[in-house]
């Protein structure tokens, strides 16, 4: 009984005695949210293109903000190392796609996903090799990002907003804008289309796979390195990260893996879900319950819903 | 020369079907694990403790996942936790029966991780590939915040962490601080020798054939009346229970302690690397990966710094740690391009070509 | 195509006679799901993803013993009949009857059980596995022995392994494919691997015996020897034979009766000579606009 | 094919490799240090300039006094990452080479350690750190943690508590929190904190942030939004400590009620949180900055003879220096071990009774250029802390500055609940040897 109190009764009562820690705790998780919906979009970019689970995806978040940090730190104007930065994302994508998935193709996918994991552990090397293993910060004002915080003294409390959060909300809002003009209206977005649809039917309107995959991996990789600006912005950049950027995969789950549109709701769904059950419901528990929640709740979500919220169901064919 | 089948003739279906069906490799199997025992005796104490134990208990556990996803096709990234499951069980059993020998609760704690195992392989009726890998990530985390959050799991230690108290067989310490080196290696060998048999009766029968068909071709296994989701909740099952114990002899013969964190997910990720490099669908490549990727750093730690120490480049233990990342990684996409059947396959190939030797073809 | 329905006729005419024979006498009316002759009755059914219909209302037996062929242009829903029949999809509406027993839903498993196996369109082997393993692996359903025995290297699981593999040494001498036994079929030429599959479905020992195109893409020889295969398995075995076949002189010469399916409906039923006068199954090949 | 033997080459080269470095390289004339050291990984931020500082101190007596006693020292660090299975990897790897004493730098692995040093003879040197229960020799003979246990070190957290608050009785109905990392580090000050609410009637709230989330504690801190502590006691490492910081100011927890046990003093922790982190206080028990006598020699003898591989401008770092008083400490040992046995090289169990009378007075401070830098200190075979004094030190923006005198630790209170804990480990472990080492003073 009393249980059930605690659990059905004593939150609610509390969200309503300090809501402004209600909305704290929701911009919280909308702003973590957004984080693993870019790290989705990652994902769904270069699944949709060349069916490649890629799990890198969270370490190149990682590395690409490493590597910019990294050139700063070398003395390099902050704009010039942020160029050198996508160069940098330029070769890996490039290098990916020679070394990996070319010769992989037309593997089993189970094939291509766990070969991801080699990319992952050989940039983690590679990444603390050249810039070394310490965490390391953001140089947020050198890229012209707003810094500082904005308190909202409202309902009997506050409400803390960072600026670079909102920040971060604003550019994501924009680059998804961006992807699906992409998509929908040049040329090579059509192709990465119909290459999603079916690669047969690409090459034979004559479109070459090898520069599509090319190109989705840079795209994934300016994806990733936006992400990690922001991310490194709220927290120092160090491949600690890798652990949270795994949360992107039950986004995934959620959201479907081909549905931009998914990746964004279930990134918000995990991420304001995660924040609020930990901060209401994880006292219960011990706390510390958000390490696995998103995942537990993909895991329910996979009972009903195989295919994601956007995706449609699957017929098997014999 | 000395590698030859002829003259050997199989007059029987069950000669055909054994294991080995070559004398020489009969022979070359005694041989193996008689020197695997002889080196209780003349191994270091280094080399039993910090290369042999592990190498074995490495071995024991991507067996055991190797069981899931090469020859169930159930990818698994909770390698890490289910060792953890196995290994809390033993600590529990043993504390609260200290009577009962701890070999029996080492190889009764398998039974808990395989409950816990078979828990949450019940979503891999609906799902496949990367889906049930993200369910293991939950099983992963959820399990590895139990060990940490349910203190009596670790009978309420301040620390947080299991230490593994004195415990004897036949007067002599196996388990505790005072268990010398030897003694333990000889128990895990037993212990994984014995594991390894079974393992090879299962995969060499019914069973076996049935796991590999739904991982070949699930729809066509269903339709042949092969019962999806029994078959595979018996590998997770199956799967769980070796790692389990793994887990239980990695805290107990080896480190002699652990906390939570010691199950974490790069252990599932490094088991799982041991199990894409020596060999998918492979026992013998279980051994092959384990023991590459466990001597790796342990060689690069002592041959890099041989070769650049003179150069006067210092190779710092750091460097040695990043070097050993990305040799990893290499070494994954290498396997996966070139041999994705992994070490164990060119241990065939070797075979082969030593069977029809002088002949190249 | 001509070619092959004479060349199909120079072998299998002694075998064309007493079929006819047997047709006759059979009629080619369907007959009530409850005739203990009746191995399979599918009544009315339907079947439909989403918007689209794969099947409407077809209804269509086979006898104990007989060879029945579905036959129909692409697309017609043969395949997804021999789904529905071995309940890999679940009818929306209508039901099909089993050695008597009525079910609506049924499981992949229980249809096996029951004696229904099967071959795919395109092969469906289990590619990592050798010959060997695939047939055994056909004999899953038979082997009892319980997990426990497996565990031991000896003992009860072991006999059985090796009884179970005498019975598969007969498939493996019937289909002559003895040489090829421990090769990983994966590696092996498709018209072997059809044939592979065929002993896969026949280690099951079925009672009704579904082969979808088992001779899709062979050659001349390898269709001769398929069809052969087909005729033992039928007359030797007994075992009843529902096959998808789109070599019409094959089709004639092997089947019993054949039913025809266009756009998920039947437009024929009946004695092979009679379906070949049929006019709408002309059209439906010919592709006349309706 | 060519690939495919390619491909056997590369694996037999390796599998050779492997099996051939399985050979311990066999330890040279000298005395053998090794250094259980993270450089990677989350916690590097701050395994970096201890394992700089630990390096540096001991390279400069090779190089200054040609190692101690005329024997030079072999160094030797090993990669952990902080991490506990490969801490003991280290730690077996070592042990071959007959090492004097562990530096674990982990209280993780130090507890695993713990049952074994007295098993293999090697004494573990936990400084400021590991099992406070530790510090009762007669249970833990070859376990030492000068110059004070985590407990001592709450207990002078409260103390400072108490004199801003005014008094030990203003603590009564007061809330402190401890922000710890959750791990067997950051839950070691827990019984005590519980023993000291009990008393003075303060209540205690736990925030423990997992491993994994240490870069990520927004919801610890909406949490402390939530209960309003008074104090927070801040028992954090590695990236958690400058998250911590960061998240103070952003929540308006008034920064110079945030104190960190002295792991949570690293400069760069307190840089984290900008300007508005000047005020962050910190335990400490050695000085920061550069301009002691030590330093100077450090600079002369390593980094101008580039044998050192910490930032020249960093130097005087407070980890840095926690480093150099961590090797001052061992290498005292080691010199006591030759006085008592006469022997110049010394083995682990020589190394064991040289700590435990290890006796580094005033004098011997000077002597080494460490005067101001660090207190007095003494190990007793029953006493392996010594439950020094420590300072409180404060983040001016810029370095750190002692704040506070030396506070001695509330021994009294602190002391029975070791012993009481010493045992009840004792009992915890059937089969745990009495102490049979005989005591030297």
């Amino acid at each position: 009984m009393n249980a059930l109190y605690q659990i059905f009764i004593e939150p609610f009562i509390f969200m309503g005695e300090a809501p402004d820690l209600l909305i704290q705790t929701i911009w919280e998780g909308f702003v973590s949210g957004i984080l693993y919906a870019l790290i989705a979009l990652g994902f769904v970019l270069i699944f949709k293109a060349s069916g490649v689970f890629n799990f890198a995806q969270g370490i190149m978040v990682v590395f690409a903000a490493l590597t910019l940090v990294g050139f700063y730190s070398m003395g390099i104007p902050a704009i010039i190392s942020l160029i050198l930065a996508i160069g940098v994302m330029f070769l890996l994508a490039v290098t990916v796609e020679r070394v990996v998935l070319r010769p992989l193709v037309n593997q089993p996918d189970i094939i291509l996903f766990m070969a991801t994991f080699g990319i992952t552990y050989f940039l983690i090397g590679l990444g603390e090799f050249i810039f070394g293993g310490e965490p390391k910060v953001m140089i947020t004002s050198q890229l012209y990002l707003p810094e500082g915080r904005t308190n909202f003294d409202i309902l009997g409390g506050f409400v803390t907003i960072q600026h670079i959060d909102v920040a971060a909300a604003v550019i994501a809002i924009i680059m998804i804008a961006v992807l699906g003009i992409f998509f929908s209206k040049t040329r090579i977005g059509r192709a990465l289309r119909a290459v999603a649809d079916s690669h047969k039917a690409a090459l034979s309107v004559g479109i070459s796979l090898n520069q599509i995959w090319v190109i989705v991996w840079f795209a994934a990789g300016i994806v990733a390195l936006v992400t990690g600006i922001m991310w490194g912005a709220r927290s120092d950049v160090s491949f600690a990260l890798q652990i949270i950027a795994l949360k992107a995969l039950p986004v995934l789950i959620l959201g479907g893996f081909t549905s931009i549109p998914g990746a964004i709701v279930g990134g918000l769904i995990i991420g304001i879900g995660e924040k609020i059950g930990e901060f209401y419901w994880g006292p219960l528990l011990g706390g510390g319950i958000e390490t696995w929640l998103a995942y537990v709740i993909a895991l329910i979500f996979l009972m009903f819903r195989p295919q994601g919220l956007f995706g449609e169901k699957i017929i098997e064919r014999v | 020369m000395i590698y030859r089948e002829s003259g050997q003739y199989k007059t029987s279906y069950s000669a055909d079907m054994a294991v080995f069906p070559l004398r020489q490799d009969r022979i070359g199997i005694f041989v193996i694990i008689a020197l695997a025992y002889s080196m209780a005796f003349f191994g270091s104490n280094f080399m039993l403790q910090a290369v042999l134990i592990p190498f074995l208990i490495f071995s024991l556990a991507a067996m055991g996942l190797n069981l899931m996803v090469g020859y169930a096709g159930l990818l698994s990234l909770g390698t890490g936790a289910f060792m953890g499951v196995g290994a809390y069980a033993c600590y529990k059993l043993m504390t609260i029966f200290p009577g009962v020998n701890v070999i029996v609760w080492i190889l009764a704690s398998g039974f808990f991780s395989a409950a816990i195992g078979v828990f949450f392989g019940l979503p891999s009726l609906r799902i496949k590939g990367f889906y049930l890998a993200v369910a293991t990530l939950a099983a992963q985390f959820f399990l590895q915040w139990s060990f940490n959050r349910i203190p009596w799991l670790y009978n309420y230690n301040v620390s947080g962490a299991i230490e593994a108290p004195l415990r004897t067989l036949f007067g002599v310490p196996i388990v505790g601080p005072t268990a010398t080196p030897e003694v333990r290696y000889v128990i895990v060998l037993t212990l994984v020798i014995f594991l390894t048999w079974i393992a090879s009766n299962i995969v060499h029968g019914r069973v076996g054939r049935q796991w590999m068909a739904i991982r070949d071709m699930d729809i066509a296994a269903e339709l042949m009346g092969i019962k999806l989701l029994q078959t595979k909740l018996l590998a997770f099952a199956v799967s769980s229970y070796y790692c389990g114990v793994a887990g239980a002899m990695m805290v107990f013969l080896w480190y002699g302690g652990a906390e939570y964190n010691v199950f974490n997910i790069n252990q599932s990720f490094l088991i799982l690397f041991m199990v894409i490099i020596g060999g998918l669908g492979s026992l013998i490549g279980s051994f092959l990966g384990a023991g590459l990727i466990f001597m790796l750093p342990i060689a690069m730690g002592i041959v890099l710094p041989a070769i650049f120490g003179p150069l006067g480049i210092r190779v710092g233990a750091e460097t040695i740690e990043h070097l050993r990342f990305m040799i990893l990684g290499a070494l994954i996409i290498f396997f996966l391009i070139v041999e994705p059947h992994g070490l164990a396959r060119l241990w065939q190939i070797a075979k082969q070509k030593l069977r029809v030797w002088p002949f190249p073809y | 195509m001509s070619a092959n329905t004479t060349s199909a006729h120079s072998f299998a005419t002694d075998a064309e006679i007493e079929k006819a024979a047997r047709a006759e006498a059979a009629g080619a009316v369907p007959v009530a799901a409850t005739d203990p002759e009746v191995l399979l009755a599918v009544e009315n059914v339907s079947l439909s993803f989403g918007g689209v219909k794969a099947l409407a209302d077809v209804s269509f037996d086979i006898r104990k013993g007989e060879i029945r062929a579905i036959i129909g242009p692409n697309g017609a829903g043969k395949t997804s009949m021999l789904n529905c029949i071995n309940g890999f999809y679940h009818p929306t509406e209508g039901r099909i009857t089993f050695k008597g027993e009525t079910r609506r839903k049924m499981r992949p498993y229980e249809a096996a059980a029951g004696g229904i196996a099967r071959t795919f369109q395109n092969v469906a082997l289990f590619k990592g596995m050798s010959t060997l393993d695939n047939i055994m692996a056909g004999r899953s359903l038979k082997m009892k022995r319980g997990f426990f025995w497996q565990i031991l290297g000896f003992g009860p699981a072991v006999a059985e392994e090796v009884e179970h593999r005498r019975f598969v040494e007969d498939i493996i001498d019937f289909l002559q494919i003895q040489a090829i036994r421990k090769t990983p079929v994966g590696k092996l030429p498709y018209g072997l691997q059809k044939r592979v599959e065929l002993g896969r479905a026949l280690a099951m020992e079925p009672e009704l015996l579904l082969l979808d195109e088992p001779m899709a893409g062979m050659n001349l020889e390898e269709k001769e020897d398929m069809s052969r295969f087909i005729l033992d398995v039928n007359q030797h075995f007994g075992t009843t034979i529902a096959l998808i076949e789109h070599d019409m002189g094959v089709v004639m010469d092997l089947s019993d009766r054949v039913v025809v399916l266009e756009y998920g409906r039947k437009i024929a039923d009946g004695t092979p000579s009679v379906v070949k006068s049929d006019q709408k199954v002309i059209d439906a090949y010919l592709g006349v606009p309706h | 094919m060519s690939f495919r033997n390619l491909t056997i080459g590369a694996v037999a080269a390796a599998v050779v490799a492997s099996s051939a470095a399985v050979t311990p390289v066999v330890a040279q004339e000298g005395i053998y240090v090794p250094l259980l050291t993270y450089r990677t990984g989350a916690f590097a931020g701050s395994g970096i300039p201890i394992a700089d500082g630990m390096n540096d101190y001991l390279t400069m007596l090779n190089e200054r006094d040609g190692g101690i006693g005329g024997v030079r020292l072999i160094i030797e660090e090993c990669e952990t990452g902080y991490d506990t299975t490969r801490g003991v990897e280290c730690y077996e790897s070592v042990r071959a080479n007959n090492p004097v004493v562990i530096n674990p730098y982990s209280t993780g692995i130090t507890l695993q350690l713990i049952p074994r040093a007295a098993v293999d003879r090697v004494p573990v040197l936990s400084m400021a750190y590991g099992l406070s229960a530790s510090a009762d020799g007669n249970v833990f003979p070859w376990v030492f943690n000068p110059p004070a246990t985590y407990w001592d070190g709450a207990s002078v957290f409260l103390k400072h508590a108490a004199e801003v608050e005014g008094g030990f009785e203003n603590l009564r109905g007061k809330t402190i929190g401890l922000l710890h990392l959750d791990a067997p580090y950051g839950r070691e000050p827990i019984p005590l904190l519980e023993a000291m609410a009990a008393e003075y009637g303060f209540t205690l709230r736990l925030y423990p942030v997992a491993g994994q989330d240490m870069q990520n504690q927004g919801s610890v801190w909406l949490n402390v939004r939530r209960d309003r502590p008074d104090w927070i006691y801040l028992q954090g490492w590695g990236a958690m400590n400058p998250t911590a910081v960061r998240e103070a100011v952003r929540t308006n927890f008034p920064i110079d009620r945030l104190v960190g046990v002295w792991w949570a003093g690293g400069d760069e922790d307190a840089r984290a949180g900008g300007a508005a982190a000047a005020g962050y206080k910190s335990l400490n028990f050695h000085g920061a900055g550069a301009d002691y006598g030590v330093i100077e020699d450090i600079i002369t003898h390593v980094h101008d003879k580039g044998l050192s591989r910490f930032p020249r401008d960093r130097v005087g770092d407070n980890l840095y220096n926690r480093g150099i008083y961590n090797s001052m400490l061992v290498a005292e040992a080691i010199r006591t071990a030759q006085e008592i046995t006469g022997k110049t090289v010394v083995n682990g169990e020589d190394v064991r009774r040289g700590l435990e009378n290890l006796n580094v007075t005033e004098e011997r401070l000077a002597e080494m250029g460490m005067e101001g830098f660090a207190a007095p200190l003494q190990v007793t075979c029953a006493d392996h802390s010594g439950h020094h004094a420590v300072h409180v030190a404060q983040w001016d923006g810029e370095r750190w500055t002692q704040l506070t005198d030396w506070l001695e630790p509330m021994t009294e209170q602190v002391r029975p609940l070791i012993e009481e804990a010493a045992a009840s480990y004792a009992a915890g472990n059937p089969g745990w040897p009495e102490r049979s080492e005989p005591c030297d003073n």
